[in-house]
């Protein structure tokens, strides 16, 4: 074995713009590994000095202005889109982006989300689809699993009572105001690599001044699934892209 | 075969064990009987030999508390 | 000399924002504040500037606290329920201290009221907390198409020294009624730098600035709110604003704001006509309210009207803040002109009750 | 000190508020103080609408009178109503054409004035409301007819085809004449 | 030509559950067109007795309900969704019909009509799509067209300000839990008796207990549009008809 | 003799709603108060009702409104930036005077507050209007798990009497403390029939019910003002209510609602121990508000010490309620134990107010 | 060919003119003279000869204020 | 009169909340007032979090006490914390696996108590809340053993799987012995 003085070089370690603070996220988390994509793209396209980032209110509201290097600003819940438009009408060549919930976004926010699409506004949305509202614990989300069992669909969520899974991007994509819409996972070190491509070409539709981009991130919520981080692999991989399949559902170089 | 090396800055670790999962060459293992001051038992780096510095651990990790360095052969 | 203009009170609501530099606007439709929306849709591109139509209040007031984050002077106008829409967004601009002007240009209430009618049912909900957590915004109540022109210039100075939320407050009638006004320009003095804008790190020299809510440790929470009773203080002490009319020699006092004191002003010069010792007092600051001015003009005058066109909001101040060493009466809506075209408390009206004070 | 105040009522959409508008900026090349009051219903369209202009030497203090010293009632309703409000020794102007009522009050003057049918003489029954205006102008000389037609130019000028404004000029010409022989 | 006396057979006139009453809509508005078809589809399947109605904020807020005789309510700007909602959940068996109009659904109210199709709501959705807001003096709708002036668009409705006209029944027909959705107009006989089949048809869906419908009617509003009610027939058909295709865009006996 | 459970405040929300016969629930999460939603997800369609997860609180309250116009015991519960998204929707309830109860678990505010803890700061927006229109809603404040089971069952007694929105409001530390209640079921006397519910005609006689504002003719308004101020003037008159403890020949009273009041007993205990002449006051209606009682108390005690977990809300009634007739004093949020895992006002920490008032 | 005839209840119209556009007969026409109290010109029934009930101005009209009955042959 | 108070602080996730429930669950069967309130910290996961458990006899008027008697830190800054805040003459119980620290008030007895490493050797480092309580139960007598292991039937029966529980419950009494033999 060579001893440790000879030459190393290094491969990966903690990104420039994450923050040395303990992430404020559960063991297992995918948001921490999602954190490290936004951090290594936004160095990649050297584009930190210009990003103003907005945390919905989810486990990501402190969570990603707390550990990601660049100006931010947290939001009431699901309301990210409406202060992203006052910020980029007010500075165009900002590069405004949005972290959102699956409730932040899908539920209380939905309204205000779709409103910023039919405005055909130009800021990036980075969506966490981890099937449930975390940070209270583990309610239903729009985009709960049907028969997933949470602390407000105690037997399995079903359609009677709750309607089906909500598709965002898909939903977005039948929007004419917007460029990109593509959904990725963390869950593998092939996704992860996926994933980073997927929120570098959203933020390139931002800055060549295209269109609206969002990227949903499939994610792993253990403490509200019932499960370990290891076992939520599985549950991504087995149940969540079941019914999430991953892709881009629109990439235009133009809108309308 | 390219050989490696990991550090875990073990103050920010959570003991997810994302990173022994993910280490195809099995170099990482959970401690028995470390904890970190949250009360997390500490993953540790047991087999150097097989690691070929690939950063998957690193990419991996929710916590970016691994660096990973590859020996620069000469 | 400056330009004299015809212009209704909502006219002057606009115009007075752009006289203070106001480029950035969002807002939505709402009777009978619409046309500062229409007005601002025409102006704002015009210079520079940028009219965003929300798809609701709630959009409205959460562009103003992003608009608002960038360190630009930004306003909404709204009325009463989309005021109520506002709630959640006007409590986080007060948590967040960002400085916005929001306009109310009340409509009777609750409920879905009536845009086309007058009505001054908000008094409760601009001054004590229409929103959540015991936060207060400067709330300023003009009472003329001048004085809104003027004080909307105010209001954008306040929230900038002060790094609050304030809000304007007129009517129906103030907001159609057209009157001259003079578009001159006012000079409130310098301001801090916003080094706390978000304008990316680049244009800080690198460092960069998170808002997150200071209320990730319990210690966070306790020093805001320290922070913001001294605020809120400070605020008292240096801001609050009143009129009073020939209140030197009155054996009645009558109280009454916006409006309803442009009515009551006509009240106290046709009682005085008719020998009547009326005189009025007029609080231009909502919050802070002028009560020590108010208690010491009322226990001089002996006896207070208040005046207002509600179900009894503002006498409730009026009799807090009088401590019970006066008699308080109140002419409340009731002291409408009904039925008919009106749904107004007219001039002659107000006299009547006066009249009937003074048993005759 | 020069004083006028008046009070029109009608039905949205006639133009009550447009006439009120127009006299008011009139208004601003003879007086040093002017008002203008617009108070229209709820919600609904072609519900009741009114609004009062003051025309003054002195400052105004209240934007908003119970009893006008003159009205112009642009409906049946309208006459109604006004002929409660009218300051006794006042004057009320009624629109003939839509309403065969008189007034019950010998305290105030009545006009009666076939407004629609001659707007619709001119050729356009929208332009009622100025056959009023003319004949209140006539009628009272609170205002300068040019100042009226002026006034009319800046307001419209671009917003609507010549057509229409000269159609406006002559039905508030016509009111003014309607007035002059009247009796 | 025959004396009166003669026997006659009455073609049509006031719908029986049209209240005998002064309209409170604008000369020539088509809300009153509408406003029959209503009445009419109600009488022929026998449910008005069923029926509650709720009514948006805009001119239909008071002009449904005081001129067809079923149970109203009027609702908040926006929220007829959220309590139809509730009505329907408590009485699964009434006849739960929203009127609302564009701004009223498409703005204010996008988010509470989203996530009642999220939900897979069971009512019927009257949608008035007459390009503006019509009771607060014809500002922008973002269903205005494209180029179309309004009193908050001075120079006409552009892409970069305001985005694009928002389609909302192709919207609603991306929605899992939707069975019916279709846009129609009545600016002539032909769409008239078209217009009513589609009415019909979504009330069917509701009946039967199948899932969410919902119709747009094109109407004219000629105040805002500042053309005379037979100017807004022609606007219609060039203009409305061209970025707003009328046919129906889902139509499932089943949802899912 | 009934069961004795332990269960937490939240759940006696619930429970006590239930026992009401509340079978329908319309919520959306939110700490500290999503116990109340979970437990209705389960419960409620054991007995045939309904849980609806709404978008969020203003989705909660408008299906409330349409819940409640079908004539049902229906609810909703939320902490305070929810309330404050039901600003709008709650004065609508007023304007169309909807029965219905709303549950307000309140966080720290204002902005996004912090759930995890403590805090009294919602009490102006409770009961001064958090909507517009200067309407008012009964708010109901128990201080133990009994007492919310008890007052939950009452506040639907009161929605379905006045017709009106009844508020309850806990907080943090009511909600999640758990004790032993008696799940005892209360009888508040019969009720008027609700021909006004919307059931559609067949089930009405053919003949229809609208609910559309009142809002339309001029008349219209006053009449349902005038109405709305005698039926407050109803609510004051019977539904006042308050509790005293130890306030006969007590020289100091404390005045404190919900937790604080809770902890102020404790204080009282610990003080009369000491031999310190302590009583307590505790409005059980924020409004209306027991002034008349809490005034006289004040006089006959001399002075007045008002504990709350906020800014000083609750400190600006009972200073307008006592007129200047008593020194009136405050010990707010600053009285809280930090740093550390507390941010709460303990005991110990009012008797120490306690002797310093008492110049020790 | 059918016959028919018309009856406008005045009181409740606002003179759109629109079931003087949908009359393909041209039976109707707008008064240049009479006035509903709300001052909207008034639509007439003036062809009644050229009337085949059809019953098109009573569906468009906005007001439902149209009567429309058609001749039974014998 | 029986009277108990217990503090329990640590982090979230660590099952702080878990076994004061547990205990105030238990008591229910050898006390006629209990009060539970758990204090966690806001949003964030894995932040601070404490609960107080009163077990008495006679009604209980305040839910929050500011010194408690008996303590329980189940991490290192919990120990500072509670160090702060135990009664003079009172207790506090510290996990000795997590933190090597030694408190310095020597008006309080403190116990060390390996707690996570046992857990560990029983088969969950989840569990060593339980080793607290069990070692807990054993100093004070504040609640009977079997009391506490049928109240986590209750409470996990159906929850959880049966080796869960017996390994709560192994844990549990394990840290009944640690207690016993403690010097
Ligand atoms: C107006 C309002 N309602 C509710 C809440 C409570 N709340 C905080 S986070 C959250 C849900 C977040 O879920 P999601 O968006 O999926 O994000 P996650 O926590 O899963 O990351 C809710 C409902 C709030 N803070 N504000
Ligand atoms: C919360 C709230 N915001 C705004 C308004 C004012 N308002 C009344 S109607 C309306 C728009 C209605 O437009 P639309 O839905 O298109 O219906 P239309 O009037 O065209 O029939 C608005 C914004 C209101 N009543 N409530
Ligand atoms: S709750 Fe779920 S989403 Fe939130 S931090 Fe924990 S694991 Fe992540
Ligand atoms: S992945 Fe990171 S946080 Fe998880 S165990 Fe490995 S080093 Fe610790
Ligand atoms: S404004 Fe438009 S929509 Fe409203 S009634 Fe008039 S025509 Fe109809
Ligand atoms: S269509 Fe009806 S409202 Fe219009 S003019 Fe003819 S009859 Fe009158």
């Amino acid at each position: 074995m060579e001893d440790s003085s000879s030459e190393v070089k290094k491969i990966t370690g903690r990104p420039k713009l994450r923050i040395p603070t303990l992430g404020m996220y559960c063991p297992g988390c995918h948001y921490g590994i999602i954190t490290r994509i936004i951090c290594e793209v936004l160095e990649e396209l050297g584009i930190e000095g210009k990003a103003i980032g907005l945390a919905g209110v989810g486990c990501s509201f402190g969570g990603a202005p707390m550990t990601i290097d660049v100006d931010w600003t947290s939001c009431p819940h699901g309301r990210a889109p409406a202060m992203a438009t006052a910020i980029k009408r007010i500075y165009p060549d900002a590069m405004v982006i949005t972290v959102q919930g699956d409730g932040d976004l899908g539920a209380i926010g939905l309204g205000c989300f779709m409103n910023a699409l039919v405005r055909g506004e130009h800021f990036t949305t980075i969506f966490l689809n981890n099937a449930v509202y975390g940070t209270t614990g583990g309610q239903m989300a729009p985009t709960t699993l049907l028969g997933m069992k949470t602390t407000t669909t105690p037997t399995g969520r079903n359609v009677e009572n709750s309607g089906y899974p909500l598709h965002i991007p898909e939903l977005a994509a039948t929007m004419k105001g917007v460029a990109y819409a593509a959904r990725c996972s963390v869950h593998t070190p092939g996704n992860f690599k996926k994933a980073k491509k997927a929120l570098r070409t959203a933020f390139e539709k931002q800055m060549n001044g295209i269109g609206y981009g969002i990227v949903e991130f499939i994610s792993a919520c253990p403490p509200n699934w019932g499960l370990s981080p290891l076992e939520c692999l599985d549950f991504i991989s087995d149940k969540m892209l079941e019914e999430y399949p991953l892709g881009e559902f629109k990439n235009v170089d133009q809108i309308g | 075969m390219p050989r490696g090396k990991i550090e875990i800055i073990e103050e920010f670790c959570k003991g997810c064990q994302l990173c022994v999962h993910f280490c195809s060459k099995e170099c990482i293992e959970i401690s028995r009987d470390r904890f970190s001051p949250n009360g997390f038992l500490l993953p540790e780096f047991v087999n150097e030999e097989a690691c070929i510095g690939c950063g998957i651990c690193g990419w991996m990790c929710p916590e970016c508390t691994i660096d990973v360095y590859r020996y620069v052969e000469d | 000399m400056p330009e004299r203009m015809l212009i209704s009170g909502n006219n002057a609501v606009a115009r007075g924002a752009i006289q203070a530099g106001c480029k950035y606007f969002f807002g939505y439709p709402i009777t009978p504040q619409s046309e500062i929306p229409e007005f601002m849709s025409r102006e704002l591109p015009k210079i520079g500037g940028v009219y965003v139509q929300s798809e609701s209040e709630s959009g409205s007031i959460y562009m103003v606290y992003g608009g608002g984050l960038t360190g630009k002077r930004i306003m909404t106008s709204t009325s009463s329920p989309g005021l109520s829409l506002m709630a959640e967004g006007i409590s986080y601009l007060a948590e967040q201290e960002i400085s916005a002007v929001i306009v109310n240009v009340v409509r009777m209430g609750p409920g879905i009221g009536t845009g086309g009618q007058g009505g001054q049912t908000d008094y409760l909900q601009v001054t004590k907390g229409c929103g959540h957590g015991g936060y207060h915004a400067i709330v300023l109540a003009p009472a003329s198409c001048q004085e809104i022109f003027d004080l909307m210039q105010l209001s954008f100075h306040l929230a900038d020294k002060y790094r609050t939320p304030v809000m304007v407050v007129t009517d129906f009638i103030l907001g159609q009624t057209e009157e001259l006004v003079e578009l001159r320009s006012l000079d409130f003095g310098p301001l801090p730098e916003k080094e706390w804008a978000l304008v990316g790190k680049d244009n800080r020299g690198g460092k960069r600035v998170a808002h997150v809510a200071a209320f990730f440790s319990y210690q966070g929470i306790l020093n805001y709110h320290m922070k913001q009773i001294e605020k809120y203080a400070e605020i008292k002490k240096n801001e609050t604003r009143h009129e009073t009319y020939m209140t030197e020699d009155c054996d009645l006092l009558i109280v009454a704001y916006g409006s309803s004191a442009r009515i009551a002003r006509r009240a106290v010069e046709m009682g005085r006509a008719r020998g009547l010792k009326l005189g009025l007092f007029r609080p231009i600051t909502l919050w802070p309210f002028p009560s020590l001015a108010m208690e010491e003009e009322s226990v001089r005058a002996g006896r207070v009207l208040v005046v207002e066109d509600s179900q009894g909001q503002l006498v409730e101040d009026v009799e807090a803040f009088t401590k019970g060493q006066v008699a308080v009466h109140l002419l409340g809506m009731w002291g409408r002109h009904n039925p008919g075209g009106g749904g107004i408390i007219h001039p002659e009206r107000i006299l009547q009750e006066v009249e009937k004070l003074n048993g005759r | 000190m020069a004083y006028h105040e008046l009070m029109i009522a009608g039905t949205g959409g006639r133009g009550v508020l447009l006439i009120g508008r127009l006299l008011a900026r009139a208004g601003m090349k003879q007086y040093e103080h002017i008002l203008f009051f617009p108070n229209y219903a709820p919600a609904m369209r072609g519900g009741e609408s009114e609004c009062t202009v003051i025309l003054s030497d002195d400052p105004i203090s209240s934007p908003v009178m119970f009893e006008p010293s003159y009205a112009i009632a642009m409906t049946g309703s309208a006459m109604a109503l006004m002929e409660k409000r009218v300051k006794a020794g006042g004057a009320l102007m009624i629109d003939s054409s839509v309403t065969s009522d008189k007034i019950s009050r010998d305290d105030i003057e009545a006009f009666y004035i076939p407004a629609s049918q001659k707007a619709v003489e001119v050729g356009g029954g929208q332009a009622a409301n100025m056959v009023f205006l003319g004949a209140y102008a006539a009628n009272t000389g609170a205002i300068e007819l040019d100042f009226v037609e002026e006034a009319l130019d800046d307001m419209l000028q671009d917003k609507s085809k010549d057509t229409i404004l000269a159609l406006n000029k002559k039905a508030f010409r016509d009111g003014a004449t309607l007035m002059a022989d009247y009796q």
